[in-house]
């Protein structure tokens, strides 16, 4: 029982970059509690100033490496808005297929390999190895899967190539879409194992109501294109962002925070399947029944199950986009629309493997970036992951320091922050009281 | 050799038969500016009418640029055994110099010690030439390359309404009886094929005064002055041996897997261009300028194998022109030798 | 033989390049088998501080960076840097042409002050670097190769040749053919020519070859209609923090 | 049996190493060692057969393959010896192993070697710099093995100081036999030695064997060639009667890769030793 409890973990592992927690409690109150994250700035949106339309997705790509088809997206939508580019349906499927697997191998990641080792009661992957090789050759195997897709249509894994604005300066062959379509139907198997395995987890118990923020469109469940919609009952063209989205600088605080009907919000999976889950496969609104999800969902932790219904109807789904794909043909002369580089603002907004990610550029009469600005996923749950933790640690007070400690790790990897993404974090200055 | 002649209307079934019944290699194409030779399951992705291919197509299925040559296993006792890919194909659409190309390789595959790797796929090779048109910077007549008098089984030259049709093997003889039917060609034949020869001759716009290099090159060898403007712009890149038919350097890398247990020896394609290919162990580099390297290239290519086999490492096809993005020009500068060596 | 101790550290980057040893899939079992991981912040929640071989990604970009990486330099045998940011500065180094105050500046107004942002460096900069696995993202055989070469005690091969050798493997047409641009003629090989695969000019991720023809270089460019800027531009997307050496072989 | 003859006997392709063991490790100096190799097969390692200058491409497994000269006597048939020089990659993991590692062997190599038949019944004169000796030990071994073939013989071996002079125990034994004479010197003396100082060239003018009944051999650095061969023309030696073994990059050994072209030959498979009229026709090989 700590009446007394001075918690630090520094870095915090297994999230994607790194960030600090710092908890005092004094006579069983918190006194402060934050997290941090020391990770450096970037100053991309100083980068991407005075450079040519065809560079910004290139440089965001950087950003951050796991989620780098999501930053180019989100950057070549922004600049073909901007200069009223139109990509063909074409260019759209194919960007929605190589989008799925992007968050398929974020959420293999993720729910495989850094958070169920907290199930299972182990450090970290490589005990996992030991103890659960099935999951971990799942994890490998759906994990290689998604990978090869994305390389296939992006040329790479990390950082794609083919993806430009405008559309792909190279299409992959009617053989590869045939070889897609046969790997992501081999995974099947693995799914259902993963569904059993997922099934014996106990998942915390805890809930905090916050306003869930995602994109939103009639007949997808959306992650590439879509309206900005919340659970708080509003919904907005994403290019009128501003309009709902605030971004400010908190002086107690660590980073930017962001806020809109209330003073946090959540984006990402949960938020997704919140907003969007009638539009799920039905196969996937099978796993989610299977495994008790059912919106909306107000308990954190269920975020990580969020992202494995994500990975069966990304698999659905990508499925019938290649049927259609392949129906259509492939189109060389599609591949590519034209570009009139010019004067102009547009914005971006994709959902991210962690949620809500938007680039807004303006471009000067010589086609080069004149200002740029962009409000990434980690940045806007900041607010929300220390409102949870606020209500969960006031709940476990009378646990001892490690299980307290390992809730919060829990609490803060269930989010899946991904801290490189850190366009514009700051560096906390440690107040002391 | 037998003559015959092929009517154009059975030639598409001819085609299809032989896609159905072998690994059929193939122009396809690749982009605008370019095709390749790929494997055709379907006679729509066949297009024969090609200009210019990156890599010639003996070569990539001869002597890939990435091949394993060696297996083994390590333990208590070392396994070590020979890996020799060889399956029956057909290269379909070959033209006249990459088939001398060929040659070429064949030759110097089974000089001073045969090479398995080489020699037995191309023992399972069965060749069908056929011309295509030549880009302009093809010198090929000048060497005698742009035509095959042998490395084939069947040679097509198209004509009017039928195929002119050259058998150098039994095999080609076989594969025409049992797929198609041919007629014996008749004088009439060697007229129309004679003069579509000539014309095709004529295509040929570039031109290399070759006879007197043998001489020529030893007496400028040495002129530094000469070689450095020539070499000035090269990048060291490699492009113009890696595209080239009959060069064939290569290095041999041993690649064992992390268990430590299961290697296996690959070769690469190597280029004679870049500064490491005549590093040796000690930092002691036999030829570490640009020019002596280029100068190198252009013995081995036009020199060298006079003495050995009695022909050029060179058949003029002009793909290391074409690639060569400091515009160095191996038919200009054979002349350019000729010319500084006669004022 | 024994388990080399291998620490994976990130500095400013993106990521990928931890994430492209996770992308190794075929080959992550046998990897974790060949050696013992003590620290890899992706990956694993212990860490240790002792181990033998460190591969670093990120530039150094912070004072707080600085301390770090040269605690790590003091204690493994053997430093690989991985990826375009730690071995060349990579991206990041976009910033130090602004200089960094201007850039504080751009992104964070009358907060800039806050931040702890020195000038972007290499790793070399402040420690001796061994092995560079190059390029953005490092290509993950590399990585493999260089940490195989250590176990087995062989000099890592590292291409110094420059990309277009690949390219010509792979059987590419030549982008130049198609209008595009491309740094493959005086950029290091080593990432199986990935871009050209997917006509898109190389972008010199990997850095430029020891001695790199830059003069035919830029007459070349200049006949695709770059002006002097533009190509300055492009040498410097990856390389700018070693832009220097790039415009000193310039006549 | 030939190298080629054996590779058709196993139905074998030319990249394929034999499996033999190093079954002796002797320490020449801080950088050379000295491996005794014998072959796993019987039938292999009696029919083994070589002459002095031709060399052998040893892999050492998961690292690569590079070439080395044999320096033991081609007389004897149990095993063969090898000469390295801690360099780099495979030379510094064979530094490293300990007696009875298994190696793998092809070989052995190179159409040219030290003609010691033709030499017969004339006066030899052997010229080494540095590791230059390795090569010219076997053909050593074989004239000193029929000594009474042979008519006067010389050794002149220069090296950078004592400590690097390698075949000590050899190079002792030679001088008490008293039928080769031997002249030695070194780059930087310490205080004990008393022999010649400077390069091994400067020894050369004092040789006094007619040129029309003298072979000469040379193997050094590449630098030293082309001053022991002005020396070597000064005195009227034919050009055709002075051997050379040549260095150069090899990947394969077996004329195939083609790293070892200088003018219009190859080094694996036309030498590594040429004469000297051969290699005036080389431009490109001093
Ligand atoms: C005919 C002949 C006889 C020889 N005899 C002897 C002898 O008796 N004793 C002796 O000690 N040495 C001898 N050598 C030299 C010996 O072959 C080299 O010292 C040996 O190759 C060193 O290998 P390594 O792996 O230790 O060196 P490394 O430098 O690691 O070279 C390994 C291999 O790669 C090649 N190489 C070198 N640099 C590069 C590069 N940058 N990129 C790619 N490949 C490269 C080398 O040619 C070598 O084949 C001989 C050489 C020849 C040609
Ligand atoms: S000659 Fe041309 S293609 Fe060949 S290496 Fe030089 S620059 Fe490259
Ligand atoms: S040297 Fe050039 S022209 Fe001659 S065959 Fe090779 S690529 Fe063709
Ligand atoms: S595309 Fe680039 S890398 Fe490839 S050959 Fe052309 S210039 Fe070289």
């Amino acid at each position: 029982m700590a009446n007394n409890l001075n918690i630090e973990v520094s870095p915090l592992a297994r999230v994607e970059g790194h960030g600090d927690l710092i908890i005092n409690v004094k006579d069983k109150k918190i006194e402060k509690l934050m997290f941090r994250i020391p990770e450096s700035p970037r100053f991309f949106e100083a980068m991407l100033v005075g450079r040519k339309h065809d560079e910004p997705s290139h440089i965001t790509s950087r950003i951050c490496g796991i989620c780098s088809v999501a930053h180019t997206c989100a950057s070549i939508k922004a600049t073909e808005k901007a200069m009223g580019i139109k990509p063909s349906q074409q260019t759209i499927k194919l960007r929605k297929l190589i989008y799925h697997h992007e968050n398929v191998q974020s959420n293999v990641l993720h729910v495989y390999f850094l958070a169920a080792p907290d199930f299972f009661g182990v450090g970290s992957v490589i005990p996992l190895i030991e103890t659960h090789p099935e999951v971990v050759n799942i994890a490998l195997r759906v994990k290689k899967m998604a990978n090869d897709m994305v390389r296939i249509i992006g040329g790479r894994a990390v950082h794609p190539i083919r993806t430009v604005a405008g559309g792909f300066t190279k299409l992959p062959t009617e053989e590869e879409m045939i070889k897609m379509k046969e790997m992501l139907e081999a995974c099947y198997p693995d799914l259902e194992k993963s569904l059993e395995i997922l099934r014996t987890l106990k998942i915390p118990e805890f809930e905090r109501k916050t306003e869930y923020i995602s994109i939103s469109d009639t007949s997808d469940y959306a992650l590439y294109d879509g309206n900005i919609k919340s659970t708080d009952g509003w919904e907005i063209d994403d290019q009128n962002y501003l309009d709902k989205i605030n971004e400010k600088v908190v002086q107690h605080s660590t980073a930017k925070h962001c806020w809109a009907s209330r003073d946090a919000f959540m984006v990402g999976a949960l938020a997704r399947f919140n907003n969007n889950h009638d539009k799920l496969t039905d196969n996937a609104k099978k796993y989610t029944e299977e495994l008790g999800l059912v919106a909306p969902c107000y308990n954190t932790f269920m975020n990580n199950i969020a992202q494995f219904v994500e990975i069966v109807h990304s698999v659905d789904d990508s499925i019938r986009l290649i049927d259609e794909i392949l129906e259509d043909g492939l189109d060389e002369g599609k591949a590519m629309a034209d570009i009139k580089p010019g004067a102009g603002r547009g914005v971006g907004v994709v959902e991210a493997p962690r949620g809500l990610l938007i680039h807004d550029y303006t471009y000067n009469d010589k086609g080069r970036v004149e200002k740029a600005n962009m409000i990434i996923p980690t940045g806007m749950n900041y607010a929300n992951i220390e409102k949870d933790m606020h209500a969960l640690v006031s709940t476990i007070l009378d646990k001892s320091e490690d299980e307290i400690r390992l809730a919060c790790e829990m609490l803060i990897r269930a989010y899946d922050p991904c801290i490189s993404c850190s366009t514009h974090f700051l560096k906390v200055k440690l107040i002391n009281k | 050799m037998l003559y015959k002649v092929l009517d154009k209307g059975v030639y598409r079934d001819f085609v299809k038969a032989l896609i159905s019944e072998y690994e059929f290699i193939g122009p396809k194409k690749k982009d605008k500016s370019e095709h390749d030779f790929v494997l055709i399951k379907d006679i729509s992705e066949l297009d024969t009418n090609y200009m210019r291919t990156t890599i010639p197509p003996a070569k990539k299925i001869l002597f890939p640029p990435n091949e394993q040559l060696v297996a083994y296993e390590l333990g208590e006792n070392i396994n070590v055994r020979s890996v020799v890919e060889s399956s029956k194909k057909i290269l379909f659409g070959i033209n006249a110099w990459d088939i001398n190309g060929m040659n070429f390789l064949d030759e110097f595959f089974t000089t001073d010690f045969i090479d398995e790797n080489y020699i037995s796929k191309r023992k399972k090779l069965i060749v069908i030439g056929m011309d295509s048109e030549p880009t302009e910077t093809n010198f090929s007549p000048s060497i005698g390359a742009e035509y095959a008098k042998d490395g084939f089984d069947i040679y097509l030259t198209e004509l009017k309404n039928r195929y002119f049709v050259r058998i150098a093997t039994p095999k080609g003889n076989e594969i025409l009886e049992k797929y198609t039917k041919v007629n014996d060609a008749i004088a009439e034949d060697f007229k129309e094929y004679n003069k579509y020869m000539d014309n095709y001759r004529m295509k040929f716009k570039m031109s290399v005064d070759i006879k007197s290099f043998y001489d020529d090159f030893e007496s400028i060898y040495d002129n530094g002055d000469f070689w450095k403007k020539i070499a000035k712009d090269c990048y060291s890149c490699g492009s113009c041996n890696l595209v080239c038919p009959t060069c064939f350097c290569f290095n041999v890398k041993d690649d064992i897997e992390l268990n430590l247990k299961n290697g296996k020896k690959i070769r690469e394609w190597d280029s004679c261009m870049i500064p490491e290919y005549g590093l040796v162990a000690g930092g002691h580099n036999f030829r570490p300028d640009k020019e002596n390297r280029l100068k190198k290239r252009y013995r081995c290519k036009l020199k060298t194998f006079i003495d050995k086999f009695g022909k050029y490492a060179c058949v003029g096809c002009g793909r290391c022109i074409e690639a060569c993005l400091a515009k160095i020009n191996i038919a200009e500068d054979i002349n350019l030798v000729k010319k500084e060596v006669s004022i | 033989m024994n388990k080399p101790k291998v620490g994976v550290f990130g500095f400013t980057g993106c990521g990928g390049c931890q994430l492209e040893i996770l992308n190794l899939e075929d080959q992550l079992l046998d990897l974790v088998n060949a050696i013992e991981i003590v620290h890899f912040t992706e990956l694993v929640t212990e860490y240790s501080d002792t181990y033998e071989i460190a591969l670093v990604e990120g530039s150094i970009t912070t004072k707080h960076g600085v301390e770090r990486i040269k605690k790590i330099g003091n204690i493994a045998k053997t430093i690989v840097a991985i990826g375009a940011c730690a071995v060349t500065g990579g991206l990041n180094c976009l910033k130090n042409l602004y200089g960094p105050e201007k850039a504080k500046e751009l992104v964070y107004g009358d907060k800039k002050d806050w931040i702890d942002s020195i000038e972007v460096k290499p790793i070399d900069a402040y420690v001796k670097v061994d092995y560079y696995a190059r390029g953005c993202p490092p290509n993950r055989f590399e990585i493999v190769d260089i940490i195989r070469s250590l176990i087995v005690g062989r000099k890592p091969e590292i291409p110094n040749y420059p990309v277009c050798i690949e390219c010509k493997r792979n059987g590419n047409t030549c982008v130049f053919e198609l209008g595009i641009t491309c740094m493959g003629p005086v950029s290091r090989a080593g990432c199986n020519s990935r871009c050209p695969n997917s006509v898109s000019g190389c972008e010199a991720c990997r850095g430029v070859i020891d001695d790199p023809n830059v003069n035919a270089h830029k007459d070349l460019l200049s006949e695709y209609g770059l002006t002097v800027e533009d190509i300055m531009e492009g040498f410097n997307l990856y390389n700018a923090c070693k832009g220097k050496t790039i415009e000193k072989r310039d006549k | 049996m030939g190298f080629e003859e054996k590779v058709k006997k196993n139905k074998n392709t030319i990249y394929v190493p034999d499996i033999a063991r190093i079954t002796r490790i002797e320490y020449l100096s801080p950088t050379e060692k000295v491996f005794k190799i014998v072959f796993d097969d019987e039938e292999i390692k009696n029919k083994f057969e070589f002459k002095p200058g031709q060399f052998v491409e040893l892999t050492v497994f998961g690292l690569g393959e590079a070439p080395f000269s044999i320096v033991s006597n081609p007389t004897n048939k149990d095993f063969f010896k090898l000469c390295i020089r801690n360099v780099g990659n495979i030379s510094s993991a064979l530094h490293r192993m300990v007696e009875g590692t298994k190696i793998g062997i092809r070989g052995p190599f190179g159409n040219g070697y030290f003609p010691c038949q033709k030499m017969k019944n004339h006066n030899v004169l052997l010229i080494a710099g540095g590791l230059g000796i390795a090569p010219l030990m076997s053909l050593i071994r074989y004239i000193l093995h029929y000594r009474e073939d042979y008519k006067e013989i010389m050794v002149v071996y220069g090296a950078v100081n004592p400590g690097s002079i390698l075949f000590k125990n050899e190079i002792q034994y030679w001088s008490n036999r008293g039928d080769i004479s031997l002249c030695l010197s070194v780059d930087n003396p310490d205080n004990k030695w008393t022999g010649e100082i400077g390069v091994c060239t400067k020894l050369i003018p004092r040789v006094d064997f007619p040129s029309n009944d003298t072979y000469i051999t040379v193997c050094g650095p590449p630098i030293m060639y082309r001053y022991v061969i002005d020396e070597l023309e000064k005195k009227k030696f034919k050009p055709e009667n002075i051997y050379l073994s040549l260095e150069r990059r090899m990947e394969c050994g077996v004329g195939k890769c083609n790293h070892c072209h200088i003018g219009d030959k190859l080094v694996c498979v036309d030498g590594p030793v040429f004469n000297l009229w051969e290699i005036r026709n080389l431009k490109e090989a001093l």
